[in-house]
């Protein structure tokens, strides 16, 4: 069996409220993916669409998308994990290439949240936990979070202070990135001033400015078998390692809260598979949701040692520069939250970074790239290992 | 357990409950008499909470209603500045696991309760709550 | 690359209110399968979870079904095609088995769609069609297989009583089914008599007793590659051939009202990836949530030439004695249509055919048999060709 | 076409609209006085209807409006005793699909033909129908 490549990558602008449908949304980076790969839409053999379907009024949208995008009769369907949805679209379709069932697969992720209130979207979300026996109580996404940022706080020692780092790399990125919903660089000044809104507590212990932002936005990403990758694309970027894990969605059946065991698990998977070691990433790009999410993304990926997390980012070891820059287009906190295109946004990343053309955020030469995308809270974690080779 | 094509009991469960029908609504029952109640695996002898029809283990479906009993230690917990739809009047609270060896149980804690008043493994006590409208749910308290 | 056999198949019966949850009454097909299968939980890799999202209020329903199950760590994401979500789920548990990522793949597809009235019914599958350019005019699933009916009338002259026929066949195979919802034998008065609640206009030219009813309930099947296929299974049913295609949402988008171009799509990739020819097949499962599907998916399958679909009922060439039996097991018209669920049924019908397991029911002696599912009118189908050998 | 964000206008279209926000809202402006719209791509020259922001040709979205005129073919139609939520006030109502050649309309047949009148391959109109509540939608008559 032949490896799978990525041939094309394609966004929309992250924006607060995207000004049409969502099949108008989807067309934007379907079209930039197209151009990319430089194929043309009748050589894609099958698409995977990845939707987080309470934010939509459409049911089942990949009917509706593959209509406008004109890829009848091809073959879809719709794939979701909460916030890790897309790169479970790009496991889905990873199958169906190396199977031998498609030679060509795009992935289609997208969410259009601005079409409902703050509330009301934070009540889906909490039904994306337990409704039997949690969502009665009233639960959030942040508020699931927050409960590992005190476990974390409270285990190691990591302060406030800490997460505040995570969020200030971000804005430096955000504000390169064209396609980011959030441009501003921050300070420490804009968590700590007097009725600061960035520092105003939203779950405590996490503040307003720990937590990221939905968004409007869509994302595609095409993959071919390795003849067509060699064949189409100059700069194929080839999946090298793909792992997937889920835990407990009621917290009662988690073991402890500074850490997301799906995330252990995926990300030992995926090493494995690509035959490579935390030390040998060049550059990554982790699920933010949260500033405490990246923090312990660092150790549940092995960047950093349990505990250590906090001072990985101290040092500036994440920032471009460092000895593995992660998140330097942003991240989830700068470019919004779009909830199943978010994965798409980050494998776009490190497609670029891999071949160069990440720009004012280019990290020196990169060979491998990794990508922690997670559903829920620590529900589903999706890792993916990329590389040039 | 209960098996009626009618018993919608799980509708009050709580502030605002999203599931109507269980195989497990006795658990409604006797939270209604002031009993919180775990599920045992006859077979296995697991103890489950929140309690369970059937058992994963053994994948058998002979349980037993155990009733839950002393203290957990307090594994983390978040006060919520902002809740979702249907929640807006009880802010702020604080949402909470406790940790009783055999089992975790997730919930509130009693609202009384400053958030400065508590702290990681700190024994709390889990104790039924009487909401509006006949609603129950439980509720975590100090010891 | 292995072939992929399916070692284990489940389902509960189909009932009107499913007096339980969703997590419970999955438990009863997993656990049916898994003991079909003669394995424990720990020894799947992964799940596939199939749900058409809008009949239950838990979100991203995965997660708490691998929870139950007693499936974690090991990953799982839900996919969707409306009413041919099972076999979706199939078709991408084959990938996730034949691309090498797992070996043993279980396959929950359910639905519980008491929760729900039946016009909120209708509504919700009405917004399984184009929100934007056919919902506003209120749009059903038995309107939309109504104007095929009338296509099909139109053009090759077929009946009412052609219909029927297809009716009654399948309660004549519901009775027998203990799994089934509706377990009665019909007769043409049952829709000749006056006031005939059956024979009432639904949609015309539809009647009532034209159309499927909705279901509670689960089906479980698990795959794996060949090596475990063969250790762990005395009678493992492979799986030959698989084709998937969609069509346009929009009835504006289609060609003709006589014929579901995506099944003939799926159907012509299925027969060739498995190398056969359609009078090869032994059994079929096809999707009769209409009694005209099932007319049409004879003639889209090549079990009949177009417009030769209602003689090949009316020979009775598609009861079990026929030249191809086709929903033998009572079918959806019968068994009831529990909307995710239903996928799984259809494989595990034609896995206990091909295992010589189905009792009253059984085809004699069947080595091929095809599964036919279609999602929305005509927008998804997916065909399935599974083998003895 | 409109980009103004809160050009929700959509929302008017039809019994009942699931669709507030779209590239193609000038289709509603268009039919609240009184014309049907497609949208035809300039660079392909293809006719859309319904119509669209972006051409599936050509990836292009230089899109020009052009009016539905003249007759279609009725392809298939069905009549409907039950109907969805908010929509059973209007029972009986008819659905078709009629064929311009260039591109096809889904929509209503004009309440008061009656389902006899109706026949695979007549010829029919597609003319603009108001609703209650401001709402618009467009019915198909006989010519
Ligand atoms: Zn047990
Ligand atoms: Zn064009």
């Amino acid at each position: 069996m032949g490896k799978v490549g990525i041939i094309g990558v394609g966004q929309s602008r992250f924006v607060r409220a995207y000004p049409g449908s969502i099949r108008e949304m989807v067309f934007e980076s379907f079209k930039e993916a197209i151009g990319d790969a430089k194929i043309a839409g009748k050589d894609i053999d099958a698409t995977v669409v990845c939707s987080a379907p309470e934010y939509d009024r459409q049911r089942s949208p990949a009917g509706v998308l593959v209509e406008y995008l004109g890829l009848n009769p091809q073959p879809t369907f719709n794939v979701e994990t909460l916030c890790s949805s897309g790169t479970t679209g790009i496991r889905a379709a990873y199958s169906l290439v190396k199977s031998g069932l498609h030679d060509i697969v795009a992935v289609l992720g997208f969410q259009k949240t601005s079409e409902i209130t703050a509330a009301d979207s934070q009540e889906r979300m909490g039904r994306g936990a337990d409704i039997q026996w949690e969502s009665p109580f009233g639960t959030t996404m942040p508020a699931y979070f927050a409960m590992f940022a005190r476990g974390h706080m409270e285990k190691y020692g990591t302060t406030m202070e800490d997460m505040t780092r995570v969020r200030i790399k971000a804005s430096t990125y955000g504000v390169l990135n064209e396609k980011a919903m959030i441009r501003k660089v921050l300070t420490i000044n804009d968590f700590n001033a007097p009725a600061s809104r960035l520092g105003a507590i939203h779950s405590s212990p996490l503040r307003v400015g720990d937590c990221c932002k939905n968004a409007d936005g869509s994302s595609c990403i095409i993959l071919a078998n390795e003849e067509k990758s060699k064949a189409m694309s100059e700069k194929p970027v080839w999946i090298l390692g793909l792992g997937s894990a889920s835990a407990s969605v009621n917290m009662a059946g988690r073991e402890t809260f500074y850490s997301f065991h799906s995330a252990k698990e995926a990300a030992k998977k995926a090493y494995k598979m690509a035959g490579v070691q935390p030390g040998d990433i060049d550059v990554a790009e982790v699920h933010d949701g949260f500033t405490i999410a990246e923090i312990m993304a660092y150790e549940d990926l092995g960047f950093a040692r349990p505990g250590d997390g906090p001072g990985l980012i101290a040092s500036k070891e994440t920032y471009k520069e460092g000895k593995i820059p992660v998140n330097v287009d942003g991240g989830i906190l700068s470019k919004g939250h779009p909830i199943a295109a978010t994965g798409g946004s980050q494998v776009r990343a490190i497609v670029l970074q891999l071949r160069g053309e990440s720009g004012d955020f280019q990290v020196k030469d990169p060979a491998l790239g990794l990508v922690h995308n997670v559903g829920g809270a620590g529900l589903y974690t999706n890792v993916i290992i990329l590389g040039r080779e | 357990m209960a098996t009626l094509a009618v018993d919608n009991r799980f509708n009050e469960f709580g502030t605002m409950s999203f599931t109507s029908v269980t195989r497990v609504n006795d658990f409604i029952g006797y939270l209604q008499q002031g009993r919180i109640m775990g599920s045992r695996c006859k077979k296995c002898g697991i103890s489950f909470f929140p309690p369970r029809a059937d058992c994963c283990h053994s994948l058998d479906s002979d349980m037993e209603w155990f009733e839950v009993k002393g203290t957990g230690k307090l594994l983390s917990f978040s006060t919520l500045r902002f809740g979702p739809t249907g929640f807006t009047q009880g802010l702020p609270y604080t949402i909470a696991v406790l940790d009783y060896g055999d089992y975790k149980i997730f919930g509130r804690i009693e609202s009384s309760i400053s958030e400065a008043e508590l702290h990681i493994g700190m024994e709390m006590k889990t104790c039924p709550h009487r909401l509006t409208g006949g609603h129950v749910d439980y509720v975590f308290q100090k010891t």
